[in-house]
């Protein structure tokens, strides 16, 4: 361990700016981008199952007549 | 000798190939970046000459060399798809394009915030970064061509094209900006790189260069999953999914 | 030409085509002889422009393929392309230029050496013409442009889509008159019409159906 | 019927066809060279008229001027054929892709191209160019502008479905110029100082060279794509 205390770690040497900058964007960016990446599965299902109930209704009408 | 690529060309295995890797993946990536990080930012030496503000490199590297295998990777997949005419291998082009330009950007933002306090300034023309630069360019480009189509199909057949002369063209970019940045050296900055890294600082670099790459593969395959989907939203299996999960 | 009637020209292997998520026609196959006459009718949407351009090499099917004499067009695809006269929605027709040099280029990139463009405007009509620039023709002069190529041609399979818009009565006659002779000759023409024929009957005329998909 | 066309005629073919239709229009010729005028004008009233100041920057300006407006022109090669279905016939025409379009690509270049090289040495005198460059300036032109046209066409090719296709054009063509600008403006410089500038020549007629074999398959590929 490098670091004797937190205060000190979160200080890096007095660089805490840049290199927490540098952590902060890289992990928030990844996040974003996980989190976009893994709803767009389910967002595409749904979008497949509202479009077979459109279909289902638009038959049935058809059907209907 | 691609013959065993050929049944995978099959969507529906191409989706279950995916399913079956992707724990693996995700959970290698997300460990290796946990070990390399955690020992990168508490455990590895501190810099005598840069202080603690070269810990950045434990992001930016990884970063920056991964851009680069992942535009390989999709001008890869894209050539594939164009010569034996597979459409997963487009897709798989089309799912890695937006990856690859977060990772580029974010290989600019660490290398930006790391210029600062070394060289005292955010940005400079530096031949590592104007390439960097012209990479995340080459990315967007493919990304904004794949959003202009309409047909999607179509659209990853565009893309993987143009990723394609991309790749062609990368070397010859980065070597002409390398030879025009050695032409213009103006400025006192050179970045201080050594080759005898010591292997307490060496090791967490490694980790963390895997756990990008492992990272990246898993999020391509979640986005070829969806890309997948999405393509072949009429056929049956797809829509037995769709019904299984879609309504809740 | 010396093909008989039972040479399958071109066909048509488990097609299917997508456009917008929607499935326009699947798995569709079907052969094309030699001396066939084809319509392709259907609704409006139903796709017979798309089956069109993917049996003429233009769009690639979502899967399936085209074959010409038995091998795929993609990979036969100069010969096929010398042997195939598309005439599509599009005329083909550049207005900067006069209807002669219009049928004078496209003769020439089909690979024509020796031809006479004065007869050929003559059989649609253009005697006189031949010098104005086609902006300034009208609708059906234009389209009699493009149509002029279907004079001088040997190739066997001709896919015309909606070739009788803008054109009259009368043309429409000599048009028919010339796809009977060429399917007669060994030929055969594939077009989707919303006009009736009167030269070419019932009989003689293939249909292919396209319905409007809802799965 | 006689049949069968050498690729040199059919490359001639379309050449001549594209010229002439190009001189009935003639509003496609001079727009971009107004265009490139226009542009190098309105650097000194940027930057300032200080002689030294504008003699520095004169290579760069003159280049990225060059750059924007064979883009710009370039945006029309295959919009006019797409949308009258000459594209149609060309794609479906037995003579191979690659020879039409390079015949298209070097008629657009005859075109735009070489105008601006003509007018080129103008500019450099209004933006008070070294007079060592001037040499430098029209064989770089001269060798990097069809490099410009045949890589631009790419993205033309790949663009040409699309109904908005100018800025994305732009996004797709501009990071692939970087290697010609780079060489050409360092080619002027270095002959502005009287330094041998023939090895920057010879890398871009290297990139003349590669493009011309390569390009004219990725731009049918394009095509075929974009039509579909």
């Amino acid at each position: 361990m490098q670091y004797h205390s937190l205060a000190e770690f979160l200080n890096m040497g007095g660089y805490a700016f840049f290199v927490w900058l540098a952590y902060g964007v890289t992990f928030g960016c990844l996040a974003v981008l996980i989190i976009t990446t893994l709803g767009q599965e389910s967002r595409v299902l749904k979008h497949i199952a509202n479009k077979m109930k459109r279909e289902e209704r638009l038959k049935q009408n058809r059907g209907s007549k | 000798m691609w013959k065993w690529l050929h049944p995978y060309a099959d969507p529906q295995r191409a989706y279950q190939l995916s399913s079956k890797l992707l724990p693996w993946f995700s959970l290698l990536a997300i460990s290796l970046i946990g070990i390399g990080t955690v020992w990168g930012l508490l455990f590895a030496p501190t810099d005598y000459q840069q202080g603690d503000s070269y810990r950045i490199i434990f992001i930016h590297v990884p970063a920056a060399s991964m851009s680069m295998a992942a535009y390989m990777a999709m001008a890869s997949a894209a050539f594939v798809g164009i010569v034996w005419q597979i459409k997963s291998a487009d897709w798989m082009a089309a799912a890695i394009a937006p990856i690859g330009a977060v990772i580029t950007f974010i290989a600019l933002f660490t290398g930006a915030a790391w210029g600062k306090p070394m060289w005292g300034t955010w940005w400079v023309w530096d031949a590592r970064l104007t390439s960097e630069l012209v990479l995340l360019f080459l990315y967007l480009g493919v990304i904004a061509l794949y959003a202009s189509f309409e047909d999607k199909v179509l659209a990853a057949r565009a893309a993987g094209i143009l990723a394609i002369v991309g790749v062609i063209n990368i070397p010859i970019i980065k070597y002409s900006v390398e030879w025009w940045s050695s032409l213009h050296q103006g400025s006192t900055i050179k970045i201080t790189e050594k080759s005898a890294m010591p292997d307490s600082m060496l090791y967490p670099l490694l980790i963390n260069i895997l756990g990008f790459g492992l990272m990246i593969g898993a999020l391509s395959l979640v986005r070829f999953k969806a890309e997948i989907l999405a393509r072949n939203s009429m056929r049956p299996w797809v829509r037995e999914l769709a019904q299984a999960k879609g309504v809740k | 030409m010396e093909t008989s009637q039972q040479t399958i020209l071109l066909s048509a292997k488990e097609l299917t085509c997508i456009r917008e998520e929607r499935i326009l026609f699947d798995q569709l196959s079907f052969d094309i002889h030699a001396g066939d006459i084809v319509q392709i009718e259907g609704p409006n949407g139903a796709g017979k422009t798309s089956l069109l351009r993917i049996l003429a090499g233009l769009s690639r099917p979502y899967s399936g393929n085209v074959l010409y004499l038995n091998e795929d067009i993609n990979h036969a695809r100069d010969e096929f392309n010398a042997d195939l006269l598309y005439l599509g929605h599009l005329p083909g027709v550049k207005s900067e230029l006069t209807a002669e040099e219009n049928l004078r280029f496209n003769l020439q990139i089909s690979g024509y050496t020796q031809f006479e463009t004065t007869p050929i405007l003559a059989q649609v009509n253009l005697t006189g013409f031949e010098e104005a620039l086609t902006g300034h023709l009208s609708a059906g002069q234009h389209r009699r442009t493009a149509l002029a190529r279907l004079w001088h041609t040997n190739c066997k399979i001709w896919i015309v889509d909606e070739p009788f818009t803008a054109i009259d009565k009368k043309g429409v006659e000599e048009l028919e008159q010339l796809f009977l002779e060429h399917a007669n000759n060994g030929g055969c023409v594939i077009m989707t019409t919303h006009q009736d024929m009167s030269i070419i009957t019932d009989q003689r005329l293939r249909k292919i159906r396209l319905d409007y998909q809802f799965l | 019927m006689e049949r069968g066309i050498s690729f040199t005629q059919a490359f001639w073919t379309l050449l001549v066809r594209d010229i002439k239709i190009a001189i009935r229009h003639r509003g496609d010729i001079f727009n971009p060279l107004l265009f490139f005028i226009l542009v190098v004008t309105l650097f000194p009233l940027g930057v300032g008229p200080e002689p030294q100041m504008l003699s520095r920057i004169a290579p760069g300006v003159i280049w990225v001027a060059a750059l924007l407006a064979s883009m710009l022109s370039l945006e029309r090669l295959f919009k006019a054929d797409y949308s009258d279905g000459t594209l149609e016939q060309m794609l479906l025409s037995p003579q191979p892709l690659p020879i039409m379009v390079l015949a298209k690509v070097i008629a657009h270049w005859l075109l735009t191209g070489v105008p601006l090289i003509i007018i080129a040495p103008l500019l450099g005198l209004l933006l008070n160019l070294e007079s060592g460059s001037y040499g430098a300036l029209i064989s770089t032109l001269a060798l990097g502008t069809p490099v410009l046209s045949l890589l631009g066409a790419i993205g033309v090719a790949l663009t040409v479905g699309l109904r908005k296709g100018g800025v994305l054009l732009s996004l797709l063509i501009l990071p692939l110029y970087i290697p010609v600008l780079i060489f050409a403006t360092s080619a002027i410089d270095a002959a502005g100082m009287n330094l041998p500038y023939d090895g920057q020549l010879a890398i871009i007629a290297a990139m003349l060279v590669g493009s011309l074999t390569l390009a004219p398959f990725a731009i049918g590929a394009s095509l075929r794509v974009s039509t579909n």
